[in-house]
């Protein structure tokens, strides 16, 4: 049974994945991948794995599979407006997917 | 050999030929990299095994008196920020800029402070062991005083939701909690409480290789330090100048205070380590968490690119002919 | 030139892979991308890193680009039938893509 | 507000990153995501994380994300020409996707 | 000192204070981490080091007579994981959970063996050094006892499909292929070849700085065992009961029958030390791959949260302390 | 006991058995695995030990009169890879395979070094410690001539884009600055300037525990052995015999040259295990990266697979075996 939904992605600075996943789960979402070893550059320059000194510098990848597209949007949209807009590095997307139930 | 001579030929001591080495692996564009988790591992290593020692040697004595100490390196820490974040802003940065880069100064590096240690004993030097563990003490009080003065100038600035973002109380816990305070720290205690006997065992590992482990650690730091130099061009010549102005003086304050609360030569360099260093470990962290509007990069490029260097190469055997003089002058 | 073509993704626990990656290559599969450092939270836990001393409790990502749509959903729900639905933790979908070719 | 733009995902040999990164970014491409930690099969055999002794053998992802449909198909053909059609193992292909603006 | 005394200064032993750091550094939310590599890397090195000092010390004596306590460790596993198993069915675990559960507390714990020996060492006292390679003896016939009584309980269960997952062989495989089995057996035989001589100049490595390193991995499992403590307030109050109850339970068992075959209390204290530590590396992965409907939670937190801290704090003095009276009473 | 007695006993060190352990725990499908950056850090280590101990050994007597051992290893490199160049070409490879086969044999194998160091030490034979320092430039030679070589026979397919791939001084900047050359040429000027005095500290790091790490580092190799080793069923006979074949062969021009310009059969012997071991760092990385159409796991899977055993446990002792005799024929 295939269901199409919703994968919410965000790609930010790692330093911020404790306040991120927080506000994530003050939102009622109780289910998400990440990913660790991501590096990147954009407007706000080169993001790269530090050599160990830090964490600073690097970037994570959050996955959320949501089923409502309306909600997908407004958490996506909530994340940007609170941590990417103006102060963290970073990016957020949403992409069509159908996932097997 | 005079002092000063001697310490001079701290120019071509392994940990820093190795620190070269990283600079110039960088610049040459070798694929040489250390895994970021074996620098992870080295850090542990070394904050733990500087807490240790410390707390083994203040097991010996006592830690009676010790209060005036943690006191004074409080009072230098917030000292220093202070000066820092006043410069910074005379000069033109914004609030945030100026708090990031005041934390960045006035927070402590862990290379210097094991670069010292190692000088000191390559020339036979006497110091009072407790004193590397006073690290948290000045490296929170800093870190402390950049974000309270940077909030305030920001004050106008933040909005209702942020709020939460800026309590005082979770960046005292950051700080508090920090990798390199709790291992120091914890290190500091577990040192204090096995004593020498409980913690012979460990020595063949936290003692005998550490120095050899230290070059890696340099090299890394090396390696760092290259990959950061770009972003200097960027810097400008005033921040530039001030950096190398600053570590001397922040040096000479700690070195007055600390001889005059009763530090040896050798105590008040490390304490003046504590002070000219900057961090690029737990300040950069702790900084882009609270000032994400500061240029991160900014803070960094000094501490790893004109700070540090300057200090293991010429600085720390400077204020060791300083502490000398200013210990002679105060007898 | 560019065509459209299906993309499988599992993602599941670590522990797995090697029974996982039998089990595709028995289907006929023989090209795939695994994608290691992953951790997650659903309705099965928090699944973590687990501070060196085992692997369990990680995740990984198995990322299968498959040219035939109804190739793709079948070994989709076989994977999920066999691994998932009860047993393992982790989730299967899949995604429109266009591969240069 | 969302905008549908193209996500560009190039999975390949890890001993090429910084090549590609420098053609890349000589086609004025600035911004980027490298996902480190993958492994893979294909045609050209098993690509592993290879015990430390040295990097060859690993790959990498790289995602890219251009507004433009048309500048997307075209850096993904041109990398596929130039790094993948007959040399380095390695996958290009694009995704439509949703950015938050 | 009387044992009894000398048993209890333990507990402020370096490596458990490392493990109380870990602890205190998850509950105050510190950033302190151990990467995953630096934990793994720290476990094949003690695992060797184990194995490689077994081998050499019975290249001096042979190994004949050895069969006689791998047997020993076998049937302790296997009757420990079959009482377990049993107690767990009886307080309504279904089969799965109970197979599970009964393969965490058969199967041995490196740290807790790794704790023993440090403590045995410290306090002076000898032992027959083959006895910790007797490690994968105990540790295999523990989780194949636990997944044969797992099968049979969940025998009308498994469908035609699922059979080849269920091969007894496959589970044997797995059992003596594991890391820790290799490690520690591939140590002893590599000890044993190679004699004192030949192993002579890997020692400074293996040997000297052991104790130190020991302290980093108690650290990881403190780290570890402080992000596991919250599902402890999942686990019934009968479960935790037998927490407490169970390791000293089994604890006597190993040692008595050790008594009987012959080995000091040093050497009982280890075999008591395997018996009572529950698995937090083996037992989880093969138990998940075998009983992936079993709560993979419960097992874990109930062995690193409970057992691991009582035997190393309270425990392992106490099995001492346990061995010296069943070898006087014996004798 | 013969040199050919003390030889073989080689078979049964510690090493070759880790070596052992590692693929045979590959061939059980165990889940044993060294984490990369473990492996990389290992590497490293392993790396600077040798090029600074190389560099103090250096420091007591001058580098005057090392320009003529440098390039007898640069004249090795080229004579051997242009050999397996010409013989590849011969048995039918193209010329990308022919220069990747080339590059591989031609370059060095650090542990096939460390192996003999390690094998020198235990035999009590004495040896010219400059001589380890020598494998950058048999190591760059090799490569480079395997570039032009592979180039030329490439000349006509290689189009107008491609051109600044194929640049060979990008080429002789990747040799030079590869990590292998930056960490043992590195280590051997650091250990050059620093001297005895300067490094004594370093060495409890570098020196006493080196060949503890060792083991852990041919435990890895043996696991990348294992894991390569279903890749040999697709070599042809022809090019499996060669890898048995060409080695000694190797070792013998390496032999004869060394000992003509005066080194000991020591020395000579770790100038052997330079030229005859090969390269599975280095050369698969720049190889790869220079002739992406040869195949990579070919050459990969006869260095590992094949020559690396055969020169651990069979070639090493004959080479010092040889060594000896060649120089009593000499003299
Ligand atoms: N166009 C893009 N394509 C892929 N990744 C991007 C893009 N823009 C930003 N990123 C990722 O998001 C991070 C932060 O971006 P920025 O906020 O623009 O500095 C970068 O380090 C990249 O990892
Ligand atoms: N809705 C979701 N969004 C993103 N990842 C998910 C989601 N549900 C499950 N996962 C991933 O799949 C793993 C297993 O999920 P579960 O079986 O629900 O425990 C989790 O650890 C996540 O990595
Ligand atoms: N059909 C596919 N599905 C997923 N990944 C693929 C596929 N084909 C190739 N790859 C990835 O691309 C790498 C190189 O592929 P190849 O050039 O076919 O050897 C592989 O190691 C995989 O990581
Ligand atoms: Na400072
Ligand atoms: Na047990
Ligand atoms: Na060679």
């Amino acid at each position: 049974m295939l269901k199409q939904v919703e994968k919410l992605i965000i790609i930010t600075e790692r330093i911020i994945i404790s306040k991120i996943i927080e506000y994530i789960e003050s939102l009622e979402i109780k289910a998400y991948t990440i990913y660790h070893d991501v590096s990147g550059q954009g407007q706000r320059g080169m993001r790269s794995i530090s050599g160990g000194l830090s964490r600073f510098g690097e970037n994570i990848r959050i996955e959320i599979i949501i089923e409502d597209e309306e909600q997908a949007v407004e958490v996506a949209e909530k994340i940007y407006n609170k941590y990417l807009s103006s102060r963290y590095a970073g990016i957020v997307y949403l992409e069509k997917i159908r996932v097997v139930k | 050999m005079s002092s000063l001579e001697i310490a001079f030929s701290n120019m071509a001591s392994p940990a820093i030929l190795f620190f070269i080495l990283g600079v110039i692996a960088v610049s040459v564009k070798s694929d040489l990299e250390i895994p970021d988790s074996i620098g992870s591992a080295i850090t542990l290593y070394i904050l733990i095994s500087i807490g240790l020692k410390g707390g083994v040697s203040v097991s010996k004595t006592g830690v009676q008196g010790l209060i005036i100490y943690a006191l004074a390196a409080v009072i230098i820490g917030i000292v220093i920020t202070t000066l820092v974040y006043v410069i910074m802003s005379k000069i033109g940065f914004d609030s945030s800029n100026a708090g990031s880069i005041a934390g960045h100064y006035g927070a402590c590096s862990s290379v210097t402070l094991t670069s010292t240690l190692v000088f000191l004993q390559q020339i036979g030097a006497n110091f009072e062991e407790f004193v590397p563990a006073l690290y948290p003490f000045m490296d929170t009080a800093a870190l402390i005083t950049a974000i309270i003065l940077g909030y305030t100038g920001l004050k106008k600035k933040s909005t209702e939701t942020d709020k939460s973002d800026y309590a005082i109380k979770d960046i005292l816990r950051i700080s508090l909690t920090a990798k390199s305070t709790l291992l120091i720290f914890g290190g500091f205690l577990i040192g204090l409480i096995s004593g020498v006997e409980g913690t012979k065992s460990l020595m063949p590992f936290y003692d005998n290789i550490f120095k050899g482990v230290f070059t890696v650690f340099m090299l890394d730091i090396g390696l760092l330090t290259g990959s950061r130099l770009y972003e200097l061009k960027n810097v400008r010549p005033i921040t530039f100048l001030l950096a190398i102005i600053l570590p001397p003086i922040h040096a000479t304050i700690a070195i007055i205070l600390a001889t005059f609360i009763g530090l040896s030569p050798g105590g008040a360099t490390i304490l003046a380590a504590l002070a000219s260093g900057a961090s690029y470990i737990t300040a950069p962290a702790v900084m882009r968490d609270t000032f994400p509007d500061a240029n991160p990069s900014l803070a960094l490029a000094i501490a790893l690119g004109i700070i540090f260097p300057f200090n293991i190469i010429l600085g720390i055997p400077l204020y060791y002919h300083l502490a000398i003089m200013i210990s002679q002058f105060i007898k």
